[in-house]
């Protein structure tokens, strides 16, 4: 069952790569959103798929009874989500500044920083 | 050329000024009378070898060699320094910049008095760049003239191209040795020659000691370093910085010296070097100029002669470097008291000051005769000695000659036109109120003429003392040297004579040939200078065009490369690791499963294929709800929540946000691209490879069992995965917090509205627009 | 902006969305929830609230600023470890204390996991609401 | 010692929350900076002594034992980035006393700058694969903060290209973390030591190495994943760029140097020929784009590319030397180069710009300004006896112990390059007069303002200069350092006392 896994992430990432390669700041804000819920999943998948038993102690005992799913690439997922959050959100801002302030989010023309030769070279 | 006057009302010395000049006066005179009296020591007991380690780790010692090669340099170094720096304070007395001139020179000082005495091949280097930065600072003192900085640049930059060539020739050659040690590495010879690295370590040494030297074709650097104040000239350029070269190969001469490509590449590099400086010099008007290109040609004999296995050819030049030492500073030095008086260095602008200027003359004509190496002067026992030397290499005797007569005869032309014509013929008019210059400029170049003079009616002070001890030091084995100034009627005198009459041929002639000479020059194409400049530009034109292509500016290119990068290395590794077998897995899945697959499927599809904005957002929803679907059917309901919570709330945010981008999609090429596909393919493909490839390993995991077995026992907690976020792991999770919450706080204070333009504090960054 | 109805509505709905999350932080660790859900819930609530009446109504309805609220949850969470560090413990070492233990159970636990957790919830739900707030605010 | 190995992140996220808190009222914030500062550099120091004491620290957050928490260990390698992060954390709190104005201070810049060196320390400190990702991203967004804090046109531009493609290394990262977890079972350092080296399964090895270059590549800048330093090294105040360059590449370059002697098993060739390959052009691609460069500030953003390359470079090479060269290359790079990007802001400050062509005169009325400049860049060209040069010595003598000579050759190229570089900003800031006047002189600032700007600089190029001039304790150092990388034994011992190494 991991294979089928891989593959749906294979689309996302390429599909992800695709949007991010693209001049508009949002379509690469999309590709990134479906990045990294691939490397959500990738980490998933490394870490073994097991079905439907969530990594719960039943009360009153020591220790679960059947094999659970693995909990600790539950648990790092669970801190990339949160971060990926935080960035997302962060860069969402950034899109949104530069627009207000550059007027554009067409990343080809935002050339402020590194000025095309004709007007920036000695 | 630039002139530089410092005369008239003089500010008063500050102290600053007077503890530098003092230090700069006391160290080289302490350093003399120390060498002095190790004369005898040396000259009768082995080499004197002390020193501090430095750096073992790399074999590196803070260590000195004195024997009679070393002596002799380190003796004109403190010597001749001393008298520089006289002469420099009275000559500078009162530039604004004066203590920064005193602490360069005296860093230059102590550069060449190391590099001379080093007894460790890393710390010659060391010392060697330190010379190199302090001629930096010293050619580019006048630092407001583009020229002097031009000057500073390119002797920098040739000399220190050369030092890199030469560390490298030093780190291999120790590495051959097993030592850096000059005592160990000066007695392997053998085992240097025979191994299969001698030539490059040979080439590479060569090209440090030509650059520092001035051998063509890096010659130019030399006249153009006359940018800097007069007493830097004459000490740097004539007497020390331009003899390290010299010196190195001196002391390399008993490891690397003796082969064939030795003999031929010296004796070739050396007499093409004289002969075309030679002429070069004919076709200058400034003094200081002729003088800086004669310098040149004094290297190249030097190294010509070193090219030699004859001890007498060694002696020649040992005895040729204290002669050109002497006249060279001396001469330098009168042409800045002639610059410093009358304003000028110009030959054309300058006559009669023989009356104005009697002693700086009688001066000039001493250095003069020395130089064009007149009887009794030491310079008539150099030459004399030198065509005897020429005549015994045993390589290329007539050529070695014929360029020792061409370029001493028009030494002979130049000394008579620097040291002569200023002060003969008709005083110009503007320079009727010229005065002698004050005793303090005089002296120095008084002493260092009558050092040749005196050393040339008794040669023997300096035959054992000096000259005997370096031949043998530089051969390796024990050598006596007879001076004298009448050896009889032989070949060297005939040559002597030949010498003088083409000499004055030359020096009568000269306005002829100057004329003749800038006329080849014009018809020439270019000289090395301005091939240095096209070179120079050349080399920045590649810059900006490589760093056009490579920093272009445009985000989704540079995003592209890395993502190209990232996929042919993913294959590259896979090929280089041989491949796996894929044993691919396609276990069932529930109609639920495939159900939430699909959806993760088509929301990605949809996303990339959809033009508006909200369409994407809302395939994206789709998409999220299914990979919380994966993550609930297989055992993570934690995730799930969490998973459908966030993307909710962050396409909500976006969504939220699109009002304000009105434009959003008016953006250039939203048609296919199918170049960014193929990569995006390429990625995907290369990903979904590493992941198959990891999980055709079983995962045996401690981890794992650990946690579930300590869950409720020692963290109580039945939540494996909480209990991970909080205790097991607790520091990942509070890492996490400070992420989230930076990133909240950064994006306020992105978003924000501009504050009020608040009290300007230190600088304010303005925008680069 | 919207009707009454929904308004009010929300209003009750924010309510026992709030209290929910406080449920799933309290249960967390033993069953799926924990300081991060409950901390997005809570936050989901406010948004929600935001969308119903207005940012300015749900930031009062917040008190204090998100920005603080988050700080003093990460603060929070750094307190958790000083107890380990009196008792000699490296940081984020767990400590409980049970009360009123008998048989079989332990009795009901105060921890300075629970602590840590109680900071995760404020400090998700602070940042969470500042960039929301922020993002839409401006 | 477990408080030990946390404070170097937990005082400066503590401090930065204060001062985040404080923000408004910027006195207040700063004041809480500087005294972070000074006790990060304090903690550092005591960790540094220790190492030098007792060999490799570790400890176990939560008491939780090995492999199974998450680890801190220092150590020569850790203790000495530490020492550096603490160093270089000081000097520029000191010099943004002076240099950051009042706007950035209220939208939180001393709270950023305290929570980008946690990031950092964090990063030196872990032994656990997924709280370095951590630690990345909490220093990541700090420096997105940093980078865009001001919210100036240019800033947004490059800030842009920062985040994007920082953004692509980050998943990369997850990712291959991810996959080292799922196929050896732990994230501990220390145990992926012995578990990578008994993987069977050689494409995995293989691509998921190359995935780890990519990312750490990103953040370290190598050719040719480097296009975001330059886009964005100038935009910032110069204070930002000034840690940003002393530091955060840094970590990447830190991150690669454990990633390939720690986790992957030493043969393992197919890395070091990558990582070769990557240096080398590195180094090349550097300091050419710096020549076709005239702002002082890109010059020197180019110059922190190349320096990169020299330091991949030791690792590479793989051998004892090689390894001390890197290190010593790194200690001497980040306290030369931070220096010179401080140089360059009072540079601007003293005449206005930092494009060469409308500045000059510092020579003249700025002696200190120019002296303090001179060592660092000329150390940095790798003239003796400065710093630069032993480290040049070491790496250029290591390859051509392994008969690499072209390698050597270039290292001398690239040395030579940065000369011309070096000594253009020199002649064109500091010689050539001003164009348009005259440039201030220091003494015409206030004098705490002096201090502020002057007091970093003069203890960076003392610190050059005494390496450059009495080098073999640290040569030592490094060596026994490098050592320890080699045979990582003693290091998984420390972490894996059960497992005896």
């Amino acid at each position: 069952m991991e294979s089928a896994l891989v593959l749906v992430i294979g689309v996302m990432v390429a599909a992800g790569v695709y949007l991010m390669l693209a001049a508009n700041l949002l379509c690469y804000l999309f590709g990134l959103i479906l990045l990294s819920n691939a490397a959500n999943l990738v980490i998933f998948v490394a870490g073994r798929l097991t079905r439907a038993v969530p990594p719960l102690i039943p009360k009153g005992q020591e220790a679960p009874l059947e094999p659970v799913a693995n909990a600790l690439p539950q648990a790092m997922i669970l801190t990339a989500i949160v971060i990926g959050f935080g960035l997302l959100a962060f860069t969402l801002a950034l899109v949104v500044a530069c627009y207000r302030e550059l007027g554009t989010i067409d990343s080809d023309h935002m050339r402020l920083a590194e000025p095309p030769p004709k007007s920036g070279e000695h | 050329m630039d002139t530089e006057v410092h005369s008239g009302d003089q500010p008063p010395t500050g102290w600053g000024e007077r503890i530098w000049s003092l230090a700069l006066l006391a160290f080289p005179l302490g350093v003399t009378l120390w060498l002095l009296s190790l004369i005898g020591p040396v000259r009768e007991h082995a080499p004197l070898v002390f020193g501090v380690s430095w750096i073992p780790s790399l074999g590196v010692e803070l260590n000195f060699l004195i024997d009679g090669l070393s002596l002799l340099f380190g003796l004109l170094v403190s010597g001749v320094g001393f008298f520089v720096a006289l002469y420099a304070k009275f000559y500078l007395r009162g530039h604004p910049l004066i203590q920064r001139f005193f602490f360069y020179l005296f860093l230059f000082m102590l550069g060449m008095l190391g590099l001379v005495l080093a007894g460790n091949l890393i710390t010659l280097f060391v010392f060697w760049e330190i010379t190199t930065i302090a001629s930096y600072l010293l050619i580019g003192f006048n630092h407001e003239k583009a020229s002097a900085r031009r000057s500073a640049l390119q002797a920098l930059l040739i000399t220190a191209v050369g030092g890199l060539a030469l560390l490298a020739g030093l780190l291999l050659l120790g590495m051959i040795v097993g030592s850096y040690n000059f005592v160990e590495v000066l007695a392997a010879k053998d085992k240097v020659h025979s191994h299969a690295l001698y030539l490059p370590i040979l080439i590479l040494v060569l090209i440090g000691a030509f650059t520092k030297s001035a051998q063509l074709p890096f010659h130019f650097w030399l006249p153009n370093a006359m940018a800097a104040p007069t007493p830097v000239s004459a000490y740097l350029h004539s007497a020390t910085m331009v003899k390290a070269g010299i010196y190195l190969l001196a002391r390399m001469y008993p490891v690397l010296g003796g082969s064939e490509a030795w003999l031929l590449t010296l004796n070739i590099v050396g007499a093409v070097t004289a002969v075309i400086a030679a002429i070069l010099a004919m076709r200058q008007t400034d003094l200081k100029l002729a003088l800086a290109y004669t310098t040149v040609v004094a290297l190249g004999i030097l190294i010509m002669f070193l090219g030699s296995e004859a001890s007498v050819a060694i002696a020649a030049a040992i005895t040729f470097i204290l002669v050109h030492s002497f006249y060279k500073a001396a001469l330098f030095m009168v042409v800045g008291i002639i610059d410093h008086q009358t304003g000028t260095r110009e030959l054309t602008a300058l006559g009669g000051l023989g009356r104005r200027l009697p002693i700086t003359f009688a001066i000039a004509a001493a250095a003069g005769f020395s130089m064009a190496g007149f009887p009794p002067f030491l310079g008539f026992i150099g030459k004399e000695l030198k065509y005897e030397g020429a005549l015994a290499i045993a390589e290329e005797p007539t050529f070695v000659a014929w360029a020792a007569v061409f370029a001493n005869a028009l030494m002979v032309a130049i000394a008579a036109t620097v040291a002569l014509r200023p002060f003969w013929g008709r005083l110009p008019e503007k320079l009727q109120s010229v005065r002698e210059a004050p005793p303090g400029l005089w002296i120095s170049p008084l002493v260092m003429a009558l050092l040749g003079l005196t050393f040339g009616l008794a040669p023997a002070l300096i035959a054992d003392t000096l000259v005997g001890p370096a031949v043998t030091a530089t051969m390796g084995r024990e050598e006596s040297v007879s001076l004298k100034l009448w050896h009889g009627i032989n070949l060297p005198l005939v040559m002597s004579i030949t010498t003088f009459a083409l000499g004055a041929l030359a020096f009568y002639l000269q306005p002829q040939i100057r004329t003749l000479l800038n006329r080849i020059a014009n018809w020439l194409p270019a000289n090395s200078d301005t091939q240095w400049d096209r070179g120079l530009d050349l080399f920045k034109r590649g810059a900006a065009l490589h760093t056009r292509h490579i920093q272009h500016g445009i985000l989704k290119h540079y995003l592209a490369a890395v993502f190209a990068v990232a996929s042919v290395l993913l294959l590259w590794g896979l090929m280089r690791s041989g491949g796996f077998d894929m044993a691919v897995n396609w276990e069932r899945l529930t109609v639920k499963e495939w159900a939430a697959m699909a959806l993760v499927f088509a929301g990605s599809l949809v996303a990339i294929c959809t033009r508006t904005p909200l369409t994407a957002i809302c395939s994206l929803g789709g998409m999220g709800v299914g990979i919380a679907l994966i993550f609930l059917f297989f055992g993570a309901p934690d995730v799930a929540i969490t998973q459908l919570l966030v993307e909710t709330l962050f396409l909500v945010l976006v969504a939220l946000t699109l009002h304000r981008l009105p434009h959003a999609t008016e953006v250039s090429g939203t048609g296919f691209r199918f170049v960014d596909a193929l990569l995006a393919v390429s990625v995907g493909t290369t990903v979904s490879l590493t992941i198959l490839a990891v999980l055709q390993q079983p995962l045996i995991s401690p981890t794992k069992e650990y946690f579930e077995l300590a869950a409720v026992p020692e963290a109580f907690g039945r939540n494996i995965v909480n209990v991970i976020l909080v205790d097991f792991r607790a520091l990942d999770t509070f890492g996490e917090v400070v992420v989230v919450l930076v990133a909240a706080v950064g994006a306020a204070a992105l978003l924000r509205r501009k504050l009020k333009p608040s009290v300007p504090h230190g600088d304010t960054q303005e925008e680069q627009t | 902006m919207s009707s009454v109805i929904l308004q009010g509505a929300t209003r009750l709905l924010v309510a026992l969305i709030l209290l929910f999350s406080v449920y799933m932080l309290m249960r967390g660790h033993n069953l799926p929830g924990g300081g991060f859900i409950a901390g997005l819930i809570a936050s989901a609530a406010f948004v929600l609230y935001a969308l119903a009446w207005s940012l300015q109504e749900a930031r009062a309805a917040l008190r204090v600023s998100p920005v603080k609220l988050a700080a003093i949850g990460a603060l929070l969470s750094l307190a958790s470890a000083v107890p380990g560090l009196l008792k000699g413990f490296p940081p984020f070492t767990g400590l409980w204390l049970f009360i009123g233990g008998g048989e079989g159970d332990k009795g009901i636990p105060i921890s300075t996991v629970l602590l840590f957790d109680v900071g995760i919830y404020l400090a998700v739900l602070g940042a969470v609401l500042a960039l929301f707030f922020t993002i839409e605010v401006d | 010692m477990g408080w030990l190995l946390a404070l170097p992140f937990l005082l400066p996220i503590a401090t930065g929350l204060f001062a985040l808190g404080a923000r408004r009222k910027p006195r207040r914030a700063r004041t809480i900076s500087l005294l972070g500062c000074v006790g990060l550099f304090v903690i550092v120091v005591i960790i540094f002594v220790r190492v030098i004491d007792e060999g490799t620290i570790a400890a176990q957050m939560g008491n939780w034992p090995a492999p199974f928490g998450i680890t801190l260990v220092a150590d020569r390698l850790s203790a000495i980035m530490l020492l550096l992060a603490g160093l270089v954390g000081l000097a520029v709190a000191i010099f943004a006393q002076a240099d950051v104005d009042l706007r950035r201070e209220v939208l939180g810049f001393q709270g950023f700058y305290q929570l980008l060196l946690a990031g950092v320390c964090g990063s030196f400190v872990t032994g656990d694969l997924f709280n370095l990702y951590v630690w990345f991203e909490v220093m990541l967004i700090a420096s997105f903060a940093l980078l865009i804090l001001g919210g100036e046109r240019a800033q947004l531009d490059g800030g842009i290209k920062y985040v994007a493609l920082n953004l692509v290394s980050t998943l990369f990262m997850l990712m291959a973390i991810g996959m080292v977890y799922g196929l050896t079972g732990t994230l501990n350092l220390a145990a992926l030591h012995t578990a990578l080296a008994q993987v069977e399964q050689p494409a995995a090895l293989h691509m998921l190495a190359v995935l780890l270059i990519v990312a750490f590549g990103i953040k370290a800048a190598l050719f040719p994943l480097y296009f975001w330093l330059p886009a964005s090294y100038h935009v910032p105040p110069v204070a930002v760029t000034a840690v940003f360059a002393g530091l955060l590449t840094k970590v990447g370059v830190y991150a690669l140097i454990r990633t390939f002697t720690l986790i992957f098993p030493a043969d393992f060739s197919f890395a070091h020929d990558l990582l070769l390959i990557a240096a080398l052009l590195t180094m090349l691609s550097g300091v050419i784009g710096a020549a076709s460069q005239y702002e002082f500030r890109k010059i020197l953003a180019f110059h922190i590319i190349s320096q990169i390359g020299f330091l991949v470079l030791g690792l590479a090479l793989f051998s004892p030397l090689a390894l001390a060269g890197s290190i010593f290359y790194m200690v001497h790079n980040i306290v030369a180069k931070t220096n010179l990007l401080l140089i360059s802001g009072t540079a601007r400050r003293m005449t206005g710009s930092f494009n060469l062509a409308e500045i000059g005169g510092l020579y003249r009325v700025s002696p200190v300004l120019a002296a303090v400049f001179f060592i660092a860049a000329f150390s940095l060209a790798g003239f003796p006896p400065l710093s630069g040069f032993w480290a040049k010595l070491m790496l250029v003598s290591a390859s051509l112990e392994q008969a690499a000579y072209w390698v050597a050759a270039i290292a001398l190229i690239t040395g030579a390059l940065t000369l011309f570089s070096m000594s253009k900003i020199w002649s064109e800031a500091f010689w050539k007069p001003h164009p348009t006047g005259e440039a201030r002189s220091l003494t015409s600032l206030t004098v705490t303002e002096r201090i502020q700007r002057m007091l970093p600089a003069l203890l960076l190029v003392a610190i050059t200069l005494g390496l450059g001039l009495f080098p073999q304790p640290l040569i030592q150092f490094c060596e026994t350092a490098a050592k320890e990388l080699l045979d990582p034994a003693g290091y998984v011992a420390t972490v894996l006392p059960s497992r005896g190494g």
